[in-house]
């Protein structure tokens, strides 16, 4: 069974069905794509699998265990962590706080280690410090855990975000178009990131409209338009689907 | 530009001071807390140090209340029910059942606590305005409760001669300067727990609620219940404090705890500097002995008093010491000692 | 205490006391209305707005004392307690604004000018209670044994029309869409070519007027003038435009209403020491039920 | 049309504009490219009025419009859609349309306006009733330059209009720079893709850390190797 | 309106060439009127005395302190006024539950505390220093119950009292004596209770008029007993209302207009009084101040003669001979003659007094 698998969810907003029996699967290890025009439910799909949008119909299940009521706070417990399409940081926390928040859930001392600084507390603390400090240095932004999140350009921010995401210790990070805002160099670093991390046992699953790192990166695509899936497959299938093409990618590059 | 390089300079002047007091922060500590201990044998009249011991209770009240709005982001418009609801249960239980100071104490803060769970579970849905104008309404019904029901609270006659703490079979009273000893034991106690809270990850899901709450939430924090443990330790820490009001004073009635209190509460925390422990006592201290000070004002006393509050905001609106720390983030020291150890590691390695 | 009434009584109690509500109530939505305007714009709670409410009354005696008659002397008093309205914006607000401040500042801002205003007043004024005219008393209209007081009526139609006349202004004109956008989003809105400053200025000038009017409505009404009526009704009102959903004009009014009646039945039924608290009550259990009020729409954020 | 001299802007102590001047004449595209944090919204900002500039000047044909605020700025002519989309959440989206033309007092033209961005943006004219908080990334997106249009400005000023965009839409975008430009509207043009920007652009100036450090014909700067390396994403 | 023209001196410390008497009260605030005309009275009380130079060959000072008629303020500034050496005695506070907060600092102190308005019945047990010039509740009560019963002839008594310490207590002695006169068919129909500053009574009047009251004991300053008869005129024009002393002052006529017509209460002082003493006293004060003093603020003109007579009479400033010499005063002021009673408190007779023609006039 897959490792990740959602199955003819739903979800309509009055009388807009924005994700329409959407199915798709993802495997352990795996880098994911989930493209298609604006408006098409992907978003939405992401709101789904994370408890922030209760699903109509259909089912999601992940290692074998339902997780489609599940509320919001929990699922990050069960594996899965997320960022933002719209940029969710704490703005006047500094860099490294705003990681260590992602480490919350695994830090399991209590209101009384904390008042009386337990040795259990202060294991914790550093253990979660350290950790936080990696991710940062992997990422690139070793030099910025002292900086307020707000003073951080666009491109770092969305970084930061993706640290967060990584602290929770998810299995399966979900990310919302995290190339957006970017430019071409910094992009092709974030891919070159994304890689390493699957390469290190996450599992990914990217919403992008820039498709130098869709094509590059992912192991499989799935197409989604007016909530509905038209296509999934390897990157290169997509690119040639002329469904996808019409509907999404648009007439022949001018640049490329 | 010239405006802007001074901002750049007051910038760098924040640095410098806090680097001078992370150096010196053992001399300055020990000075301050002798100023502190030594002040009753400065010559200060009994007047004098009644508004220092005000000082202290307006200090761990704005400790409390920064704890629920500085750091969580909830604005309580009605702390000064929590106020009441310390300062009565504890003098009930001292005077009906002669229970001691500490006992009595610790049962007001309880009960307070118990009641800002109360508050904060129906009312946690709530954002903004809305839970603000609930803690108001508590306030206001805390209030009705006191002034009706006239066979516990003594309605609007209120309680009178409520009996000072005595510890080692002393009397702590005004004179011999127990009481503001004991205010100073009081608020220490207080800073510390609210020190150990912020810099936990506690304190970080506090801020993380209130920087924004959905994103807490999808990091896992369960916030309903970060939100009310946040109104449970601020409303104890406000109920003690009630206590030692209380018998301090030794009369209370329910006009003792107005809507006027919850204001200057939450004035106080803004003025000092929300979501920052020192800024606290410096709002208490200038807002305590402004009336006092300004008295030869006579009529104008709370005029300018408003003036006050709207000039401070205008032009320091993130309150007096509101400034955001431009010292490195403190690590832990473990952390520090490994982070060291693998940097020489790394050495030893290449030079190997 | 209710045993010693017979029940042919308790009707008319009843009865009565739903006309003292009502038109209370409708007091209440015109300072509410004040509240809803300025939150409706900034996500401001307006803690200066009782003190306004309670200028507005001095405002009018002070001219009627001056003998310009009690209509001029009206007008002036909305006239200048808009202006008043303004000035605390303009003075106080928008500075803040201007330096992208917290919010929390400018709620510290409207209580700093609530004392300012109310002490004043006490200065210029006195705290005592003064008199002012009942100039809109018609003696009692009766319907059977229950009797209305054309105070009652006069005090409801006036806030009516002046309520559907605030809501036209701000569902139909472009002034309203003005304020409206600026509500949403100030920095945008400035992008569109629409001078912020202004229409907060005449939002403002609106919440004061209203209050001006509700200021003199209630004090012909009680016959009552001084420094601090502003305080309870202020807080009152307040909770009236939460419960009718902030920000929502006819909100304000449903509110205001819920307030006033409810509040003439528990000082009848539970005594007038209950009186001032269940306005809170009341707004407490309706928003466990419906946490943006009565009317209230859900701040919208998609994520 | 559009001058700046000399421009400093500062947030707080962040010295975020080093005086920077450029030029922009009337019935071009220009562009501003540079990296994250540079300054490209700041100096939008800047001329749009929203954002307080401490010395330097702009004039906008022979006005000076240095800090006059942004609702004046918006009546001479100038419309931007700004970064990040700035939409009105709660208003629905022909009332958010109807407010970009909030300048204009001529029904007839502005029920024009408004048939040419459903014409554009056709997934606009379906949500017309939506409210905008609820659209999606790209949607929202559509409606911020949309808006912008409807005032007709005389230079219409772009920051990163493809940001969230699909890539069909994405050379819409680009296709639409150049056709409005043609019927007469001048350009200033914020990209992250840099390629496309300059493939539209008659000229462009590279901003780097407050300062502009290149400038010139649009053809030339995409085949500098400078630039090609720093921002092109190639060699 | 009025205007408090007392020099004001903070300095504390070390006795010096003057007599300084504290006049504490609510100076700012919603009763400000109170301490200020505390502040008016003692004013012209001791401008009298220095004018025959002074007290033991000293000038006297009127210090006036604010206490925003809170519990805690007061507390503050009895801490104050006590580190001042030189201040004698406190004219002061205002409310029972005020003065009763600041009681004990002044009896610790031993500085003596004469509240012109404190009538809970504790007050002046809260210790030898402490005296009030206000007649305790049980006895006006009972003059006023007696206009109501015998002079009106009323059998069905409703109550409207204020929810402050005063009025609960006031409330619960006119219950107390109508209960026990019950066999003579009087009967309290209905009592409610109002909050101070709701300016809306009328669902209380609503309740009181439901149940047949005839004449209503309107327990209250005149910021009650004004609204009340006029609301209460409105629903039932022949109900006749009985108040208390301190709803007497001219406020009293300004706000209630025609509906205070009739209204009858018993005052210790009477600003009309043919008295000469009283004639110069009220000429003297309206003409200073603009408007006639209240039975309040004349309570308060004769404690600060009681204190300054007792300083002559004790011959010294040491404060305990001066309490003692308050404690067996006899004088003979413009509220009548006051003698303190072992309780510290004052028994004077009272004269009643009714609303005609938009004037207070004696009845005989
Ligand atoms: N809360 C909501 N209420 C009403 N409609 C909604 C809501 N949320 C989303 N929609 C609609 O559902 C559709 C799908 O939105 P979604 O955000 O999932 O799109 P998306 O695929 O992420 O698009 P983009 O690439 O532009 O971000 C959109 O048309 C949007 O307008
Ligand atoms: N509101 C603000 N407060 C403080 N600093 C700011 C603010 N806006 C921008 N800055 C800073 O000013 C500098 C220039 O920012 P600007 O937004 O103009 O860059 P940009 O070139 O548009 O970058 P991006 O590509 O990320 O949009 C950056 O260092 C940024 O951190
Ligand atoms: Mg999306
Ligand atoms: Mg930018």
């Amino acid at each position: 069974m897959a490792y990740l698998k959602v199955n003819s969810i739903t979800k309509q907003f009055g009388g807009l069905v924005a994700v329409d029996k959407v199915s798709f699967e993802v495997e352990k290890d795996e880098i994911v794509s989930i493209i298609g025009p604006n408006g098409a439910g992907k978003t939405t799909i992401f709101n789904m699998l994370t408890g922030v949008y209760g699903i109509d119909s259909g089912e999601i299940t992940f290692d074998g265990t339902p997780i489609h009521n599940t509320m919001p706070q929990n699922i990050v417990d069960i594996g899965i962590s997320r960022t933002f399409q719209n940029i969710r940081l704490f703005p006047n926390m500094r860099v490294i706080e705003n990681v260590l928040v992602g480490t919350h859930i695994r830090t399991k001392y209590g209101f009384i280690d904390t008042l009386f600084r337990t040795p259990r507390y202060k294991r914790e603390e550093a253990q979660k410090t350290l950790r936080a400090i990696e991710i940062l240095n992997s990422i690139g932004l070793g030099n910025r855990i002292n900086d307020y999140a707000q003073n951080l350009p666009y491109g770092e921010q969305r970084k930061v975000e993706i640290a967060r995401a990584i602290a929770t210790d998810a299995k399966i990070i979900l990310l919302d178009e995290p190339a957006a805002g970017m430019n071409p160099q910094e992009s092709e670093e974030l891919l070159r990131f994304i890689r390493e991390l699957r390469d290190k046992g996450y599992t990914i699953i990217l919403i992008e409209h820039d498709m130098n790192v869709v094509m590059n990166i992912s192991d499989r695509i799935y197409v989604i338009d007016h909530g509905k899936k038209i296509a999934e497959g390897l990157p290169a299938d997509i690119a040639g689907n002329q469904q996808v093409i019409e509907a999404y990618l648009g007439g022949v590059k001018k640049d490329a | 530009m010239d405006k802007n390089l001074e901002k750049g300079k007051s910038k760098n002047f924040i640095l410098i001071l806090e680097s001078f007091i992370e150096k010196y922060k053992v001399p300055i500590a020990g000075v301050s807390a002798l100023i502190l201990l030594g002040l009753p044998f400065m010559g200060f009249s009994q007047y004098i140090m009644r508004i220092f011991i005000m000082i202290g209770i307006y200090s761990m009240l704005a400790l409390g209340l920064n704890i629920l709005t500085g750091y969580t982001g909830l604005v309580s418009l009605g702390h000064a029910g929590f106020y009441a609801i310390g300062a009565y249960t504890a003098s009930l239980l001292s005077l009906k059942l002669g229970a001691n100071f500490l006992v009595a104490a610790i049962g007001g803060a309880v009960l307070a606590a118990i009641c800002g769970l109360l508050v904060s579970l129906p009312t946690l849905r709530l954002k903004g305005t809305y839970l603000s104008i609930v803690t108001l309404g508590f306030g206001e019904i805390v209030k009705m409760i006191l002034i009706n029901w006239d066979k516990v609270t003594n309605g609007t006659l209120g309680l009178k001669n409520i009996p000072r703490p005595s510890m080692f079979g002393l009397k702590l009273t005004l004179v011999n300067n127990g009481m503001y000893y004991l205010m100073l034991v009081l608020v220490a106690l207080i800073t510390l727990l609210c020190t150990l809270l912020i810099k936990s990850k506690i304190g970080r899901a506090f801020m993380s609620i209130k920087e924004d709450e959905l994103a807490a939430i999808m990091m896992g924090i369960k916030t309903t219940r970060y939100k009310a443990l946040a109104f449970v330790i601020s409303a104890f820490i406000t109920g003690i404090t009630g206590a030692f009001y209380a018998s301090m004073i030794g009369f209370i009635e329910p006009n003792s705890f107005t809507f006027d209190i919850s204001t200057l509460i939450i004035s106080i925390v803004i003025f000092g500097g929300m979501g920052t422990i020192r800024g606290m006592f410096l709002g208490s201290a200038i807002l305590i002995a402004f009336p006092e000070v300004f008295r030869f004002l006579m009529d104008y006393r709370f005029v300018v008093y408003g003036l006050v509050l709207v000039l401070m905001m205008r032009f320091r609106p993130q309150g007096m010491l509101g400034w955001k720390s431009q010292m490195p983030y403190k690590l832990p020291k473990l952390v520090k000692e490994s982070l060291k150890k693998n940097n020489k590691d790394n050495l030893k390695t290449q030079q190997i | 205490m209710s045993g010693i009434l017979t029940r042919n009584c308790v009707a008319t109690v009843i009865i009565q006391q739903l006309f003292n509500g009502l038109a209370l109530g409708m007091a209440y939505a015109l300072i509410a209305v004040g509240y809803s305007l300025v939150f409706g714009i900034l996500r401001l709670i307006n803690f200066s707005h009782g003190a306004v409410y309670a200028f507005s009354a001095h405002i009018a005696l002070l001219f009627v004392g001056l003998n310009f008659g009690i209509i001029p002397a009206i007008i002036l008093s909305i006239v200048l307690t808009g202006i008043l309205g303004v000035l605390i914006d303009k003075t106080a607000l928008e500075p803040l604004r201007m330096n992208n401040s917290i919010p929390m500042a400018s709620l510290i801002t409207t209580i700093g000018m609530s004392n300012i205003i109310q002490n004043l007043l006490m200065i210029f004024f006195n705290t005592e209670r003064k008199s002012f005219p009942a100039f809109f008393d018609f003696g009692m209209i009766k319907f059977g044994s229950v009797q209305v007081n054309s105070t009652q009526v006069v005090m409801f139609v006036v806030s009516l029309i002046l309520l559907v006349f605030l809501t036209l202004i701000i569902n139909k004109t472009k002034l309203g869409l003005a304020m409206r956008a600026t509500e949403q989003n100030s920095k945008a809105a400035s992008l569109m070519g629409i001078n912020t400053n202004f229409v907060i200025s005449a939002t403002f000038f609106l919440g004061g007027a209203s209050a001006a009017i509700a200021g003199v409505l209630i004090s012909g009404y009680y016959q009552i003038v001084y420094p601090g009526m502003g305080f309870m009704v202020g807080l009152k009102a307040f909770a009236a435009a939460v419960l009718g959903g902030i920000g929502v004009l006819y909100g304000s009014v449903v509110g205001g209403l819920v307030v006033g009646v409810s509040e003439s039945y528990a000082a009848t039924f539970m005594g007038s020491s209950y009186r001032d608290s269940v306005a809170f009550i009341i707004l407490i259990l309706v928003l466990i039920i419906r946490p943006t009020g009565l009317f209230g729409k859900k701040d919208i954020k998609k994520v | 049309m559009l001058k700046i001299s000399n421009l400093n802007t500062f947030y707080g102590h962040i010295h975020a504009l080093k005086g920077i001047s450029m030029e922009i004449k009337k019935g071009e595209v220009v562009s501003l490219i540079g990296s994250n944090g540079a300054g490209k919204s700041s100096t939008l900002g800047s001329i749009a009025g929203l954002v307080r500039t401490q010395s330097g000047n702009v004039t906008f044909m022979d006005k000076d419009i240095t800090n006059m605020s942004p609702h004046n700025i918006v009546k001479l002519g100038i419309s931007l859609s700004p970064e990040g989309r700035e939409v009105f959440p709660a208003l629905t989206v022909q009332e958010n349309l109807r407010l970009g033309a909030y300048t204009k007092k001529d029904k007839v033209k502005m029920s024009e306006s408004f048939t040419r961005v459903y014409d554009l943006f056709p997934r606009l004219k379906e949500r017309i009733k939506q409210t905008a908080g609820t659209l999606s990334g790209g949607e929202q997106q559509m409606l911020a330059i949309g808006r912008a249009l409807m005032s007709e400005p005389q230079l219409l000023m772009l920051d990163e209009p493809s940001l969230g965009l699909a890539p069909n839409l994405v050379l819409m975008i680009f296709e639409l720079i150049e056709s409005i430009n043609k019927q007469g509207t001048t350009i200033l043009l914020i990209e992250q893709n840099a390629n496309m920007a300059l493939s539209v652009s008659h000229r462009a100036y590279v901003l780097e850390t407050g300062n502009i450090s290149m400038t010139g014909n649009a053809k030339e700067l995409a085949n500098d190797p400078r630039v090609k390396k720093a921002y092109l994403g190639i060699g | 309106a009025g205007k408090t023209s007392g020099t004001s001196s903070q300095s504390g410390g070390k006795a010096s060439g003057t007599i300084k008497i504290a006049v504490a009260g609510p100076m700012t605030g919603d009763n400000a009127e109170y301490g200020k005309g505390f502040v008016n009275a003692a004013n012209m009380m001791v401008e009298q005395w220095n004018a025959k130079d002074g007290v033991l060959g000293k000038k006297i000072e009127v210090v006036p302190y604010d206490d925003k008629n809170s519990g805690e303020e007061a507390a503050s500034i009895a801490q104050k006024i006590v580190s001042d050496k030189d201040i004698i005695g406190v004219i002061g506070h205002f409310a029972s539950g005020v003065s009763m907060a600041a009681a004990p600092t002044y009896q610790e102190n031993k500085v003596i505390e004469i509240s012109p308005s404190a009538s809970h019945p504790d007050y002046s047990g809260m210790g030898t220093y402490i005296f009030r010039n206000n007649t305790v509740i049980n006895v006006e009560a009972a003059a006023g119950l007696d206009m109501a019963i015998n002079d009106l002839g009323k059998k069905n008594i409703g109550i409207i009292s204020i929810k402050t310490d005063w009025g609960t207590s006031t409330s619960a002695i006119v219950k107390k004596l109508v209960t026990e006169k019950a066999s003579t068919g009087v009967k309290v129909v209905a009592h409610e209770e109002v909050m101070e500053g709701s300016d809306d009574y009328s669902p209380a009047i609503t309740k009181l008029n439901a149940a047949g009251a005839d004449v209503v004991i309107c327990v209250g300053m005149y910021n009650l007993v004004a609204p009340v008869s006029k609301q209460y005129k409105q629903v039932n024009p022949n109900i006749a209302v009985v108040g208390f002393s301190n709803a007497y002052s001219q406020q009293l006529l300004d706000l209630g207009g025609k509906a205070v017509e009739g209204l009858r209460f018993p005052v210790i002082f009477f600003s009309g009084s043919e008295n000469p003493k009283v004639k110069t006293y009220v000429d003297e004060y309206k003409k200073r101040f603009g408007s006639t003093p209240s039975a309040l603020t004349s309570q308060a003109y004769d404690s600060v003669g009681i204190l300054l007579e007792a300083i002559k009479t004790a011959g010294t400033t040491d404060r305990a001979k001066v309490r003692d010499a308050v404690a067996a005063i006899k004088y003979d002021g413009v509220t009548g003659n006051t003698v303190f009673n072992e309780k510290r408190d004052v028994q004077k007779s009272f004269v009643k007094v009714t609303v005609k023609d938009g004037k207070f006039v004696e009845i005989k």
